[in-house]
This record gives structure tokens, sequence and C-alpha cells, in this order.
């Protein structure tokens, strides 16, 4: 049980620093400083801090609720080192859907705010989702099929019998070059991330959320990095052996798209649906060919 | 002609009381709180005039905000400091109240260039708005036509002491006097100049009313104030509603 | 086809009685008419010499002669010239007829300068407020509109002397011109 | 009299008493109690586990035999059939009912309806026989034709276009039943599947396309699907939430005793389409989940919200026959389970759909919003249904979901795994957009005094959202059901718990999923309320819109061609799909009439007889 | 057989009645006029009378026969060479349908069908004569088909059928409209080109047997008749026979005169006349033609009736136009279910032919006030909610939805084809069910527009053209309830009427067989 507080514990604190080197890779690539440690936690705890704050209704908190709680979920049908919480009654379909609680939660939400700029950027936001979910669960198929099993602990003890010579990525080269790319789209992140589009629609989604709202998102976005690193990593680096591997691993993983996503400026909705539909899900597809035959 | 330091009042100024904070976190965190506010700014610059071209600069590689924990953002609802960059016209300012309005607080205004502080070179315009802490009260300006990115960055710095210190809640005085802001802007637009944001019912929310909340001005807005009540969530069903 | 048009531009300027044109340069006409005459023109300019495009009307306060100026510009795309049309109408009323129904942009022209100088075009669809929406003064272009007067009665000054500027002004630097010094009719404000 | 006798008696007690009593007041409860009733006696005819329960009345035509019996799989879908019949006469006994005749409609016609529905899909799930297979056929037909024309105007139109595909597979049906008498010399089910082994695989295909189509009309499978989402749409409330829960699914179990009972999954499996490397079984499977796919993107355009569920409710038959398609223990059991999970879902839906319609007398979406603020509890019911039809935990629909899911990545089908994907998709696209325009944005200023649904209306809705969060929370029981029918069946039974499904290669236990769920949610409120400061309710009109003013009168709600981006993309993918297969038809048959009438009105009649006396003359003497 | 039972002086006392049916119409109809100068009200009473009178008598001679059939022989000349009427239970039971209908659908004062004739100013004389013409004419077709359904004589059958289509032509254009008139025409054209190819087709028959008696005949037949000339006398036959019968392709005047002639007309005619005359063409079929072509040849004109009838009816603008064309689909259904010959065949035959008596009759019925464009029936069931729903009822029994008669009678030809199975059956059996589904969209796109919202809907029913099409909606019924012993009747019916050697045995008592 003391698993279950400890994974969303250490996803949270995993994904507090991965929002710091997200932008400081982005200032490091823009010769910037860049900034400093905790400035992750500062505007947290800055944004909760904040004395007024504006809601438009019930349903606008309990987006927020189930936005953070679906990643919360969610991290515990990730196994870690040593912990494997629900792994075992979840699985990786379950997981992928657990995902997608946050959006709902969140298109919810903004729904409520009843902000046009905030149901442009849903829509654009839930269109991206459909495309980057295509070769995502092209991308788990494959990896379920390769391993004849949906259970992630099965999984990752498969990848890491053999070394690196049977992690996933060495033996499906192609599923996770898929994966990475719809990871890139997954997280939001250039030249994928029309639906927030700051100078267009005010951050789409997020145009109404102030103080603690803003801050679960925050939170949540924290959790968001961690959960896209951890799941590529439990897909197609072994999962951890250990701590120091796992975190090496999943900061790398996160690292990647966040070294592409500041040198492009951004596509639109439908060439994002278009991009994502041809590359990484033929790729993927292209992948499961070799698999299967 | 009054003085740019000493904040305008119409009333009597009474002196504001440490009082409880709204903000859980905040009572039990006061310094730390504090700490993160000041580091952690989110500004909304609201590109009136020629001074927002100053701030790609500020932020970008040379002079880089972020270190000091500034970050731009654009929305109200997302940001701290208001940066009003330029010449005020008055239909302008009309959406740089309803914009300030609509921040959370606590929110900061800063107003760079000097047009803000006195209209500047268009002093003599009937169109632009002259001094901008009539219209709400103003944390820091920026003086200078324009201002370099230098100048802006020393301003927040400024700001962001002031912050650490307390001492930067100007934003309180918008709620506790807000007749005599609200007098000023009616005298600009009109008797029936009127935000979507309930300024009097925050301030009774969240505990920040005070004696000047409420005047002349604010009884000339009832007057003709549209509602502005929120939408209650309402489990109205007709049939247990009549049984009761 | 242009040579033929302007040829026939020509013809059509020589045929009107009561106009005075002057060339002011190969693509310029500057054409006086008598308000009355004024939308015959127009619609001689656009109907018959393809001067389609009004690409304004501007007005001039002549205060001294109590009149108001309207020049309304007109442009060929085949010719390649800009006409501009003068007229002066009396400054009181300031009433003059709308060519809306010539050129369908002169509505935004002409409520533009109904705002600004006050003078009102029968005919024109729209004659409400167009930029200055809360404005309750006198038309704030015309000559007579005391823009000083008007800002000092509608909003404050603030007054910043710091005391390192004292400093630098006992060094004989700082603020050239004082403020008070500058504002010359507001120092005549203070004193009556 | 067996306990089967009883039912069906009840049930056309039920329809009598509907056309005598149906003009009162009164007739709505006496409705639900009726159908109440039905429920128990099916409860107590023990079909699920038992031997099938046959009916004492047998009827004899032209020495063909007709019987009626009842097996698990009867059981079940009768079980669903009279749930929906049950909770859609609760939801208009009231103020529906009332609201109705107001509006100068005959209440005593639609409970009829619903009546008529009822007992000839009974009647259907009881056949013994191919004969009394095809009679309970058309009585459903006519039955659903009748629901569906009750609401006069476009619902007219809607239900003419029905018949017309309904009445043309039924005599497809017909057609594939004479080639099986032709074959066999019987009707009968035994003596029919003893003799099926014998058919040639051309006879089988012939039989597949003659069958097999007349069944998939019905269901609205891919081309025969363009007639289901107006009939339904248009009819009037729980008549559409009827239909949409059920009566498509009369299709399925005429498919499922064609395909699953009498051929089996193995013979389709190992008949080859010509010139292709698919057999027959991926030929449906591929039709099943484009049936997934193109209606469910369709519904993503409308802007009706009873056309959006009424063409996802075509969508969504598509899973159930993909998942029967997979053929294993978790994929039939996945297809079988949908049926039920998506009947409760879609009858949630649809009455949370006429709710507002009954308030606010539109469903268009592009007039609605903001209703949360007022019929919070109807928007409770609608976000059940859609998180449930999206497939997404913890609600029903997500379990059923997942076992078609996980049988596709047993079995080893990427393809017809990610097209189940899409379609899973675009209804969490759809759904979103359903959901968003109707009760979340901006309240319209004629919408501010409307009320939330009456109590009539909203318990039945509020029950069976109550019943979709309990089946996803522990779907044990019901598949427990799902298990006996597929031993009926001869399918493996599905390995089920009280929380899910056994599997040593990844199973799945939705109450660890929902508790954890609960959890999250539970540490989401204690961040946001307990760590942040106050908030404030602000009205709508606070709200940013790059510092414009907004007012009242004027709707700013982002609401028309929600997914623009999309569809500039994908709508010419698929604009106008099949119409021209309609359009076809259409303008064959308008051709044929034209030489037809053209014909009788030559003015040459004379000639003719001329011409055919001397045609015959010369074709006997010669 | 018969002549052993116990009352012979009876029995032959009330065989003598069977020519009552005949005779008495005849009679009425010669005296109608010139009672009609005398009473107005005699006369007009006078064709009830008969037709109550005709109708009691068949009855009487059903019910105290019994189902063996029998034979009368007008004057005591015996069969080979005297009028023969052969009285079976499928004659009876059309002798019996023919006065109930002609009273059903008798054509009183307020008929008129046609508008034009309702509008025409006119003296009450000329009204009175008219009347008078109309139920002369009446009477005449009645006995004319009451002819048909018991004669046992090619001659005699083809001296009524010609008399029937004199009364049949004298109705139609008795409403004087001009389209009347022209159908009439039409009508007329092809009924002498008919008589005259079934002139020659009997001239056939006697040159190459030497009798016209169909018991004769159906002796005669497998030796003289079983080749090539045989069949060209049945081709010839059939093209004549089948003018009435709504054969395809003579039938081309149906839809005309049905949508020109008064709706009680057109309700005869197309369900009275053209049974008589399909039992005609079956009588020959079954007696005299047994071979293969015969069928074959009614199959496939058949078949086509089928398919140009009812593709013709989807496009049908007018109400009566469309009954019409849909008549013309279910007589070539009747034909291809007789053409399979069998008892099965005889069965679906008949079941088809007395189901669509009952119901084209009743819609028939309902055509009397709404004779005018579909369009035009938007909102009917406003003012006439019975109307509505009994055509509602008779378009789901004649599309064949279970579980009404027309269901069952379609299923038993189906599965009768089905059973044969030759490709030729196949065709036809999907062709059917082709036209059954164009049926039903042409049938209940007039159902949904009846219930159309219509502020302004066509006029009522009138009370008594309601009553007969409720009536025969309650036979429908009843015939739903009772389907057993509807089958069980028609069942010996088909067998009675496919027994050729009984036919012979009844018309020439063994001692004729004997001295073969």
């Amino acid at each position: 049980m003391i698993e279950l507080i400890l994974m969303p514990l250490a996803a949270f604190v995993i994904g507090l620093a991965m929002v710091l080197m997200m932008r400081r890779i982005g200032a490091r690539l823009q010769r910037r400083v860049g900034p400093p440690l905790l400035q992750p936690l500062w505007d947290i705890i800055k944004l909760h801090g904040k004395e007024t704050q504006t809601s438009h209704g019930l349903i606008h908190e309990l987006g927020i609720v189930m936005a953070i709680g679906g990643f919360v979920a969610a991290v515990t049908l990730m196994p870690l080192p040593g912990m494997n919480g629900l792994a075992e009654q979840g699985g990786l379909i379950a997981l992928v859907y657990m995902m997608m609680i946050p959006s709902l939660g969140l298109a919810l939400g903004v729904g409520q705010c009843a902000n046009p700029n905030g149901s442009i950027g849903i829509s654009r936001a839930l269109t991206a989702m459909l495309a980057y979910d295509i070769p995502m669960v092209i991308v788990v198929f494959g990896v379920a099929f390769f391993y004849g099993s949906t259970s992630l602990v099965q999984i990752i003890d498969a990848q890491q019998a053999g070394g690196f010579a049977t992690w996933g990525i060495a033996e499906m080269p192609l599923l996770a070059f898929a994966g990475l790319f719809a990871m890139q789209a997954m997280l939001g992140k250039q030249p994928f991330e029309i639906y927030v589009a700051p100078a267009e629609i005010a951050t789409g989604p997020m145009v109404e959320m102030g103080g603690k709202f803003l801050g679960g998102l925050f939170i949540m976005q924290c959790f968001q990095l961690y959960a896209a690193g951890a799941l590529y990593t439990l897909l197609f680096l072994g999962g951890g052996e250990n701590w120091l591997t796992f975190l090496i691993k999943v900061f790398a993983v996160v690292a990647i798209p966040m070294s592409i996503a500041f040198l492009f400026p951004r596509y639109r909705t439908e060439d994002v649906v278009r991009l994502v539909w041809k590359w990484p899900a033929m790729i993927g597809l292209l992948g499961i060919a070799f698999l299967m035959y | 002609m009054t003085e740019l330091i000493k904040t305008p009042r119409t009333g009597e100024t009474l002196p504001v009381k440490a009082g409880k904070r709204t903000n859980p976190l905040a009572n039990v965190f006061d310094e730390l709180v504090r700490f993160a506010q000041s580091r952690s700014l989110f500004m909304l610059h609201y590109c009136t005039g020629c001074g927002a071209i100053e701030l790609p600069p500020s932020m970008t590689s040379r002079f880089d905000m972020e270190r000091l924990g500034i970050q731009p953002m654009v929305s109200p609802r997302q940001a701290d400091i208001l940066l009003v960059t330029g010449y005020v016209s008055v239909k302008t300012l009309k959406r740089i109240i309803l914009t300030y309005e609509q921040m959370g607080s606590p929110k900061y205004v800063i107003g760079i260039c000097s047009c803000t502080v006195n209209g500047g070179m268009y002093w003599q315009s009937y169109a632009t708005a002259k001094k901008l802490n009539d219209y709400m009260p103003v944390d820091i300006y920026i003086a200078g036509c324009m201002p370099r990115p230098e100048a802006v960055i020393a301003g927040l710095r400024e700001l962001m002491e002031n912050i650490r210190q307390g001492k930067a809640d100007s934003w309180k005085d918008y709620y506790r006097h807000y007749d005599h802001y609200l007098g000023h802007q009616q005298r600009l637009f009109g008797e029936t100049w009127q935000t979507p944001t309930d300024v009097i019912a925050e301030a009774r929310h969240y505990g920040l009313f005070g004696p000047d909340t409420l005047g002349t001005h604010t009884a000339l807005l009832e007057q003709h104030q549209r509602p502005l009540e929120a939408l209650e969530m309402k489990v109205d069903i007709p049939e247990l509603m009549a049984r009761r | 086809m242009t040579k033929d048009l302007s040829t026939w531009l020509d013809t059509l300027l020589d045929e009107l009685q009561g106009i005075e044109v002057r060339r002011k340069s190969s693509r310029r006409i500057r054409v006086d008419v008598q308000p009355d005459a004024l939308p015959a023109l127009l619609e001689l300019l656009r109907g018959r010499a393809s001067y389609v495009h009004l690409s304004a009307i501007s007005c001039v306060d002549w205060i001294e002669e109590n009149e108001f100026e309207l020049v309304y510009h007109v442009w060929s795309y085949e010719i390649g010239s800009l006409v501009s049309a003068h007229t002066r109408i009396a400054r009181d009323p300031g009433v003059y007829i709308s060519v809306y129904d010539i050129y369908t942009p002169a509505a935004f022209f002409e409520r533009d300068i109904h705002e600004m100088f006050g003078v009102f075009f029968e005919g024109s669809p729209d004659m409400s407020k167009f930029i200055l929406t809360e404005w309750d003064g006198p038309p704030p272009m015309r000559k007579d509109f005391d823009s000083e007067a008007w800002v000092n009665a509608h909003f404050d000054f603030q007054d910043y002397q710091p005391d390192w500027l004292k400093e630098i002004e006992a060094k004989g630097g700082g603020v050239a011109v004082r403020p008070d010094e500058q504002r010359f009719s507001r120092r005549d404000v203070d004193a009556s | 009299m067996t306990s089967l006798d009883h039912l069906v008696l009840v049930s056309a007690l039920t329809l009598a008493l509907m056309l005598l009593f149906g003009r009162m007041r009164i007739a709505g409860r006496l409705a639900v109690v009726l159908y109440a009733v039905q429920f128990l006696l099916l409860m107590q005819t023990g079909a699920l586990l038992g031997e099938p329960v046959a009916s004492s009345l047998t009827l004899s035509v032209l020495d063909l035999q007709m019987h009626w019996r009842y097996d698990a799989l009867s059981w079940f879908f009768a079980m669903i059939t009279i749930g929906a019949g049950f909770f859609c006469a609760w939801y208009a006994a009231g103020v529906w009912q009332e609201r109705y005749r107001e509006e100068g409609h005959s209440p005593r016609l639609f409970h009829v309806a619903l009546a008529a529905n009822v007992l000839t899909m009974l009647i259907l799930l009881g056949s013994g026989d191919l004969l009394s297979l095809f009679i309970g056929w058309e009585l459903v037909s006519w039955a659903s034709f009748l629901l569906m024309a009750v609401g006069g105007g476009p619902a007219g139109r809607a239900a003419l276009r029905y018949l017309v595909y309904a009445f043309s597979g039924g005599m497809a049906i017909l057609a594939g039943l004479m080639l099986i008498y032709t074959q066999t010399g019987s009707l009968d089910y035994a003596r029919v599947l003893s003799l099926l082994g014998e058919l040639s695989d051309g006879q089988v295909w012939l039989l597949l396309l003659l069958i097999g189509g007349g069944f998939a009309v019905k269901m609205g499978l891919l081309p025969f699907h363009l007639w289901q989402a107006a009939a339904y749409a248009e009819t009037p409330g729980p008549g559409s939430s009827f239909l949409g829960a059920i009566s498509a699914r009369m299709g399925l179990y005429a498919l499922i005793m064609l395909l699953v009972a009498m051929l089996g999954i193995g013979r389709l499996t190992a008949m080859e389409v010509p010139f292709t490397f698919l057999s027959a079984r991926d030929l449906i499977a591929w039709i099943a989940a484009l049936t997934v796919i193109i209606p469910t993107y369709i519904a993503l355009q409308q802007h009706d919200a009873r056309y959006l569920l009424a063409w996802h409710g075509i969508g969504q038959g598509g899973y159930m026959l993909l998942g029967l398609m997979v053929g294993n223990a978790v994929g039939s059991a996945g297809g079988l389970f949908h049926v039920f999970t998506y009947g409760i879902t879609q009858a949630a839906l649809l009455m949370a759909v006429f709710a507002v319609v009954h308030r606010t007398g539109t469903a268009d979406l592009n007039k609605l919003g903001g209703l949360v603020a007022r019929m919070p509890l109807t928007f409770l019911v609608l976000l059940f249904g859609i998180i449930s039809l999206a497939g997404l935990p913890p609600m029903a629909g997500f379990v059923s979901k997942w076992m078609v899911y996980r049988s596709l990545v047993a079995e080893g089908m990427p393809l017809l795994f990610v097209a189940a994907v899409v379609g899973t998709l675009g209804t969490i696209l759809s759904v979103y957009k359903l959901i968003h325009n109707i009760f979340l944005g901006q309240l319209r200023i004629e919408h501010e005094q409307v009320r939330e649904a009456p109590l009539s209306m909203l318990l039945p809705m509020l029950g069976l959202s109550t019943l979709i969060f309990l089946v996803g929370v522990t779907p044990g029981p019901a598949l427990s059901w799902v298990a006996a029918v597929q031993a009926s069946l001869g399918l493996p039974p599905v390995p089920y718990t009280l929380g899910g499904i056994e599997d040593p290669r990844g199973g799945l236990d939705m109450l660890w999923l929902v508790g954890i769920l609960m959890a999250g949610f539970g540490v989401g409120a204690l961040i946001f309320f307990g760590l942040g400061g106050r908030s404030k309710r602000v009205h709508q009109l606070d709200n940013y819109a790059g510092g414009h003013f907004l007012t009242a009168d004027v709707r700013y709600q982002y609401s028309d061609n929600f997914y623009a981006g999309l569809m500039h993309l994908i709508g010419p993918w698929y604009r106008g799909a099949f119409l021209w297969l309609e359009k076809a038809l259409t303008a064959t048959v308008a051709f044929l009439s034209a030489v037809m009438n053209g014909f009788y009105r030559y003015a040459q009649p004379a000639l003719f007889v001329l011409a055919t006396a001397v045609a015959l003359l010369a074709l006997t003497t010669a | 057989m018969i002549s052993d039972l116990a009352v012979p002086n009876l029995f032959v006392a009330q065989a003598g009645q069977l020519v009552l049916p005949v005779v008495l119409p005849l009679l009425a109809a010669f005296l109608m006029q010139p009672l009609a100068r005398v009473s107005t009200a005699l006369a007009r009473g006078l064709g009830p009378l008969v037709l109550i009178l005709c109708a009691w008598i068949t009855a009487q001679l059903w019910i105290q026969l019994g189902d063996a059939p029998f034979t009368l022989a007008i004057g005591g000349f015996a069969p080979p060479l005297g009028i023969l009427f052969y009285a079976d239970g499928i004659a009876l039971l059309f002798a019996l349908a023919v006065p109930v209908f002609a009273l059903l659908f008798w054509p009183g004062s307020e008929s008129g069908g046609g508008a034009g004739a309702d509008s025409r100013p006119g003296s009450d004389q000329a009204d009175r004569d008219q009347a008078a013409r109309r139920d002369a004419l009446v009477l005449l077709l009645v006995a004319a088909t009451t002819g048909l359904a018991l004669s046992g004589d090619l001659f005699n059958l083809y001296v009524f059928y010609e008399l029937a289509a004199v009364a049949s032509f004298g109705l139609v254009a008795l409403s004087g409209t001009g389209r009347a008139q022209v159908a009439t025409f039409r009508y007329l054209m092809i009924s002498a080109f008919g008589s005259v190819l079934a002139l020659a087709g009997i001239a056939i028959l006697y040159m190459q047997t030497g009798t016209l008696n169909l018991g004769q005949l159906a002796q005669l037949a497998p030796e003289t008749l079983n080749n090539p000339i045989g069949s060209a006398a049945f081709a010839l036959m059939l093209i004549g026979f089948g003018v009435k019968a709504e054969l395809f392709p003579v039938n081309t005047w149906v839809p005309e005169v049905y949508a020109g002639a008064p709706a009680r007309v057109s309700a005869l005619l197309a369900g009275l006349v053209s049974k008589l005359a399909v039992l005609v063409i079956v009588r020959l079929l079954v007696l005299i033609f047994p071979q293969p072509e015969a069928a074959q040849m009614l199959l496939v004109l058949g078949v086509l009736g089928v398919l140009t009838g009812e593709f013709a009816a989807w496009r049908a603008k007018d109400f009566p136009r469309m009954l019409a064309f849909s008549s013309i689909g279910q007589l070539g259904i009747v034909f291809v279910a007789f053409s399979i010959g069998g008892e099965i065949g005889l069965l679906a035959g008949l079941a088809v032919a007395l189901h669509h008596l009952i119901v084209k009759s009743a819609l028939f019925g309902l055509a009397v006030r709404w004779n005018g464009s579909l369009e035009a029936l938007a909102g009917a069931a406003r003012t006439s909610p019975l109307g509505a729903a009994l055509f509602v009822l008779f378009a789901l029994s004649l599309v064949g939805v279970p579980p009404l008669p027309g269901f069952w009678a379609k299923l038993t030809v189906i599965v009768g084809l089905a059973e044969r199975g030759t490709p030729l059956d196949i065709t036809a059996l999907m062709s059917i069910l082709l036209v059954t589904a164009v049926e039903a969209s042409y049938l209940f796109r007039v159902a949904i527009r009846l219930y159309q919202d219509n502020p302004d809907p066509v006029a009522r029913h009138a009370r008594r053209d309601l009553g007969v099409s409720a009536l025969l909606g309650a036979v429908l019924v009843a015939a739903t309830l009772g389907l057993r012993p509807v089958a069980d009747v028609l069942g010996a019916g088909a067998a009675q009427l496919g027994d050729r050697a009984g036919y012979i045995e009844t018309v020439f008592p063994s001692h004729v067989a004997g001295k073969d």
C-alpha cells in the first residue's frame, strides 16, 4: 500500500525536475541562463498562494481535480524499480485509457469557462490527441503483441532478461522511433503545440485558468512529463533495473523531445494530423509488420 | 497636481490593517509564499504603445528575464504583472481596466514610458489618459521614452524586492478605494461605465472591503448595473420544489 | 485605352461649367467645384471616366472664412491619376449631402468627418459615434476646439520632483524647460 | 403453459392494455409495472443457466413447423429489451407523456408502439426455427417502423427510408431462407445445422450475402447504415432511447444466430475471399471495423444532439460484431457485453438529450450551451454516459471495449486494433462536442430560466447512470451472464472475476482501477481545495476575450464546426460516403419505373397484342 | 358419386337452381330500362334484390351440396353437345363472390367516383335513365362473370367473356368524362384484338378436337393438344382471356381505365372481373394444357407483369393509378403462382387471388373519395382516421407482413417456387421479393403522407364506402385469426381445382369413362 503513496510522490518530484530541465534546455538553446533550480516549485507555490481566484463553476474546479487525479492514478500503474503498484491489476491498455482521463477532465473544466479561446484550444487539443494516439496505440499494440502480454511487469521482466539486446529499442527499433515521435506530439511540444498557441488563442485551454487552477495544471504537467518518459522507458528501455538507471533513462527520454521542440515553429492542426498519421503511424505499422512476419 | 509617490485618495486615508490573509497557505508559510511570489512573476504585457518594443530584448538572450523567474503570459487570469507599455488612449484604457480587474491578486501594475506617467508627448491630446494611477493602483513607474531594458529589469527587481518585503500591496488599494478609482473611470467613460468584474462583490468575498470601497460613484454604478451574480448551479426539480 | 480615357477626361472636364481645373502634375488634378455641383462631378468621374475608387474624404476647417473645405480624392486605376475635388461649404450649419450612393465607402469617411468636425452628411447611412465612443465634447478637430482646456478639465497631472533631480538641477542640469513654463495655457488657467 | 408462455402473454397483455387504456394518464405507470412484471417473469424462466425453455405454442404452415424457445442468448437480449422498455416507459410515464399529449400527439399510440416493439422482440428472440425467425424479424421491423413513424413530419420520412431498407433486407433474408430450404428441405435449426456443412463455399457466400446482408440492414452495418441515424433520432424521446438501446441489436442477435451458432467462426475462417488473402471472418471483421469508424466520424459532423448519438449507435454496433468475429473467449464476451453496456449507455444518453429538448425545445448543438448550471443532474447523467460511450474508465463501456481490444491484441490483429482505437478516439471527440455544446460554455439568455428535468424523467436517467457506474466497477455479475451465453453458443466462456477479467498475460481488475482513480481524484481534490486559496465564482461574462467586453446578447461560444481543422483534413475523405450507393439504387428504380410507366403509357396497345401473339406463337411452334 | 345420393329429386331440383345466378341478373338487366319508366323506386330496388337473391341461391347450393362438384346440363342436353354448367367449390366460391361484391360496390346514387358525374347538371329524368342504364350494365356484368365461373364449355366461356367485356365498356364509359372515354376506347381496342385471338385459339382447338366442352377437351388433350399447335392455341387464348385478367402485355388499358372509371367500377373490374378471367385461364391450364410450355409461358408473362406493374406503380402520381399498377403486379404474382402447378401452386394462386380480390376491392372502395393525386392525400388521416387505418392494414397485407393473410399467400408462392427450383423459378422468386420491397416503399410513402400534418386535407369518406372497406378489413382480420380453417378450405378447393380426372369424371360420369 505504501507504494501507492510513494509512486505519485516520486512521480511529482521527478516531474518537477523535468519541468526545470525542459526550461533549462529551452534557455540553453536560446543562449539564455534559464530559470533557477527551484523555479517550478516557486511557480506552483505562488499560484496556489494567490489571494483572489476566479472560478467559473463546479465543473471548472472538478476538471482540474480530474486532470491531477487521472495522472495520479495512472502513475501507479507504471512499475518503478522495486515497486509494482497496481501494474498487475491494470495493464497497458488500461494505462493508455487512464491517461486520457486528464484530457477529458481538463476539457470539461475548460468548457465550463465559456471562453471561446478555451473551447478552440480544446477542440485543437482533442484533434491533436486523435492524431498522436494513433501511432501511440500502434506502438502499444506492437509491444504488447511482441511480448505476448499487456502486463507491464511481464514486459519489463522480458526486457531485463538479456540486457540491452532484449530491450524494446533493440528488438523493435521502428516502433521505438514511432513512439518517440508520438511522444513529442503527446507532450504538446513544438511543432505540435497549436492548441496552446499563446499569441493567437491566449494559451487555448488555459485561458481562464489562474491561481490554483493554473497551479493544478502545473502539477499535472509534472506528472505528464514523468508519465510520458516512464511509459517510454518501460516499453522500450527495459524499465528500471535500479533507481539510478531508471532516472537516467527517464530524463534522457524526456530530454529528446525538449531538445527538438525549441528549434521549431508550429504546424497547423490539420498539418499535425497529416504529419503524425503519415510518418510515425506508418513507421509503427511497418515495425509491426516486421514483428509479425 | 499631485505627488506621484503618494497614492491619491479622495476619502480619508486609513492605515491598512494587517488583516488575515484569505489564503490558508499564505497564513502558514507567509514568508515562503512571499518569496515564491517574488521569484515567480508572470507578466502580461499589454502592448499599448511603443514601449513594448523594449520587452523582447529584456526577455531574450541578452537580458533573460527568466533567470529572475519572470515569464510572459498571455491571459490576465494567469498573470501577476500588468505591464502598460506606452500611451494609453481612452479607448484602450477601458480594456486595460477590464484586464486589470480580471487578473488574480496579488497583482502588480507597472507603467512603462513617460506616457503612462503624465501623458508624455501626448500630454495635450484629448484622447490620451494622462495619469494611469488615477484609474488603477500602479506599483512601479519606469519612466523614459522609451526606457532601456536595463531600466525595465531594474524596475522589475525593485518590484520583486517590494513583494518580498510585503510592501507591494497596492492591489488591495483597488478594493479598499474602489470608489475613488471608479470615480475617475466614470469621469472619462460616463455614468454607464461598467466592467464585467464585480469588484465590490469580490472585495466582500475576500474580506478586502474597506470604508472607501463604496461611495457616491459606486452608488451611481449600482443604479444601472447589469447583474453580475455568478450562475450558481441549482438543482431545481419542479416536483420536489412544489412539495417543499 | 488609357489615352482615350484621359482624353475623354479632358473633354469631360472642359465641358463642365463652373469648375476650375488645375493640373498639379501628370497624375494629379485638382478640381474646385461648387458644393451643389460636386455630386454631379463625382457621378461623371465615376460613371464615365473610370474613377471608381474613393481614396479618402478629407476636411479642412477654414475658421476665418467660416467654411469647411471638403476634399474628395478619387482614383482611376485605368488612367492612373488622382482627382481631388475641392468644395467649400458653410461652417454653420455644416450640413452637406452624402455621396454614399455614388461611392459606398464614403459612409466610413463621412462618419469620421462627422465625428471629428461635426459636419452632418444628409443621406449617409450611419452618423453615430465611431472612434470617440464616449465623447461628449465638441468635435475635436475643429479649429475652435481648445484641446488643452479640455484636457485640463478632464485629466489630472501629477508632479514628480525627486531629490536627486533637485541636486542635478542645482548643478545646472536637469529639465531645461519646466513643465509649468511649457504649459502656458495651463499657467493661464491657474492664474485665472 | 411454460414460463415462456407467461412472459409472452404478459407482454401481449401489455400491448392490449395499452391499446385499451393508452389514452388515460395512468397508462404510463401501468406500462412500467407491466414491464417490471415481464422482467421478473424473464428472471424466473431460468433460460440463462438451465436448459432452453420452450413455448407450448407451435404452428405448422405448409409442413413447416414453427416453435419458440428461450436459451441463454435469447435471455440475455430479452433482458436488455425488457429493461430498456422498463426504463423508457418510466421516462415516458409522467411529465413527458403530458407534454407529448399537449403537442398534439397521441400517447396511446406511443405506448402501443413501445409495447409492440417489446412484444415482437420477445417473439423474435424466442424463434426456434428459421421461419419463426423470419416472422419475428418482420414483426420487429414493422413494430420499429410504427415507433419511428409516430412522430410524424421528418420522422415519417426517416421511417419510410428505414422501411425500404428493412423490407428489402427482409426480402433478402426470405430469399436466403428459400435458398436454405431448397438445399435442406427444412427450416428447422437442428436439421439445417446438420446439413449446412454440406453446402459449398459458393452457396455459403450467397447465404451470407442474402441473410447476413438482410440482418446487417437492421444492425446498420456498412453499407446499409444510412437509414438508421435519422430514423432513431427523429423518434419521440423515450422511443428513441429504446430503439437506440436495443432495436438495432436484434440485427446482431440474428447475425449471431447465423454467423456463430449456425455457420460457426471456424467455417468463416476457412472460407477465402476470392483473389485476396482475406477470409470471410476477416471480411466481416473489417466491415465491422469500418462500421465503427465511418459512422463515428459522421457523428462528429452532426450538429443535432440526437443525430450525433444515433450515428454513434451505428458505430458501436461495429464493436460488438468485431468482438464476436475475433471469436476468442475475451473477444466474443466483449462483443456480447458491449450489447449490454452500450444499451444502458445509449438509453441514458438519449434520455438526457431528450430531457434537454423537453426543457429547451431544441437539440441543435449550436443553439444550446451552459446548461450545467441549470440542469446539473442531467449533466451528470450525460457525463456518465459519454465516459461510458467513449470507453474510458471507470464506466461500463470501458470494460467491454477493453475486452475487445485485449482480444485483438491477443489474436495479433494490429490493423483492426488501430481501427477500433480510431473509432474510440472519434467517439471521444464527438461526445466532448456533445457535452460541451449542450452543457458547458455560455448559457444563452433564453435559457436563463430553464429548470432541471422533471423527476419522472430524472429518476430513470439516474437509475441508468447508477447502473453504468456499478457495472463499470463490478462487471462480474453481468459477465457471468455473458459467460453463460458463450457457453450456450459453444464459445469458450470468459474467465471473469468480480472486478473484471482474469488473465495471466494481463488482466483487468476494475475494483482496483476505480479505487485508485478515486484515490487519485481525492489527492487532486486535496491539492486543489486544500492547498489553494479561496476562489470566487464569477459571472460567465467575466471572461477574457482579448479585452473585449462581452454582452449577454452576443453569442460568443465556440460551437459551430467544432473540429474545423480536423474536418478540413478528413472531411473530404468520407463526405457522402455510401450515399452514392443509395442514390444509384434509387436512380435505378426510378429509371426502371419510368421505363415501365412508358410502356403503359404507350398508346399503341394493339401493337403489343399482335407482337406478343406473334412472339408466343413463334416460340411455341418453333 | 353424386347420383348415389339418397334424395335425387331434390338434388336435381336444386342443381337446376345453378342457372338462376346467371339468368336472373340477365333478365333483370333487360327489365331494368322498361321498369325505370314505370317506377324509379322499383328499378332502383331491383338490382340489389336480384343480387341478394343470387347470393342466397349460390350460398344455399354451396352449403347444401357440400364440396363435391356437380354439373348441370342446360336444357338436359348431354354434356358434349349441350350447354354445361360445372360447379365445384371454387366455382361456387367465385359465383358467390360475384353478387356479393357487386352488392358491396353497387354504384349507388351518391357514388359517382368521377367528380365529373356529380357536378354535371342534368334533369332528373336523364339522371334516372342513366342510373337505370348503369344498374342494367352492372347486372349484365354480374351475369357474365357468374357465367364465367360456372361455364363448363369453351364457347359459353367466350360468350360470357364478351358479355362481360361489353358490360365493362359501358360501365367505364358511363361516367362520361373525356378521360374515361379515351380509356374505354383503348380498352375496347385491346379487348377486340384479344377476342379475335381468343376466338382464333378456340377455333384451333375445335379444329384439333372437334369439341368445345371442357370435360371432353380434357379427355382429348393428352393426345391431340400436347403439341405445338396446342401450345399455340393456348398462347392465343391466354392473350385473349389475359386482357381481362390484366396479363402482361395486354394490360396496357388497366391504368387508364381504373384511373378514369368510377372507383366502384374499378373495384369490380380489378377485384372481381380480373379474378374470373384468371379462373378461366386456370381452368384451361389445368384441364386442357397441362404441358410445361404453357405453364412456362404463364410464368414468364406473370413475372413480367409483376416487374412492370410494381415498378410503374412506384412512380404513379395518383391514387387509383397506383392501385391499378399494383393490381397488375399482384395479378402477375397470381399467374406465377398458378404456373407452379400442383396443389401447392393452385393453393398459392387461389390464396393470392382471393386476397387480392378482397384487398384491392377495398382499396378501390377507399379510392371513391381519395381519387385525386397522391399529393392531395396529405393529412387525410385527420378527416378519415378509419380510412387511413384501413389503408395501412390493406397495405400491410398487400406487401405481405406476417401474420396477415397476404404474407401466408406470398409465402406459399415463394415456397412453391423454391420447391420446384428451376432457374426460371428462382428468377421469379427473386423478382417477387424485389418488387415486394418496391411495393412496400410506394405504399408506405402514401401511408406516411396520410398521417402528415396538413391544414387542408381531403374530404372524409362517405359512410358506405368506408363501411364496405371496413367490412372487407374485418374479413381480412378474421382470415388472419382463422388462418387454419381458411387454409383448409382453400386447400380442398385447390385439390378440387387441380383434379383433372375428377372433372372428367364429373362431366362424364363413369359410363362415359367406361365407354372408352
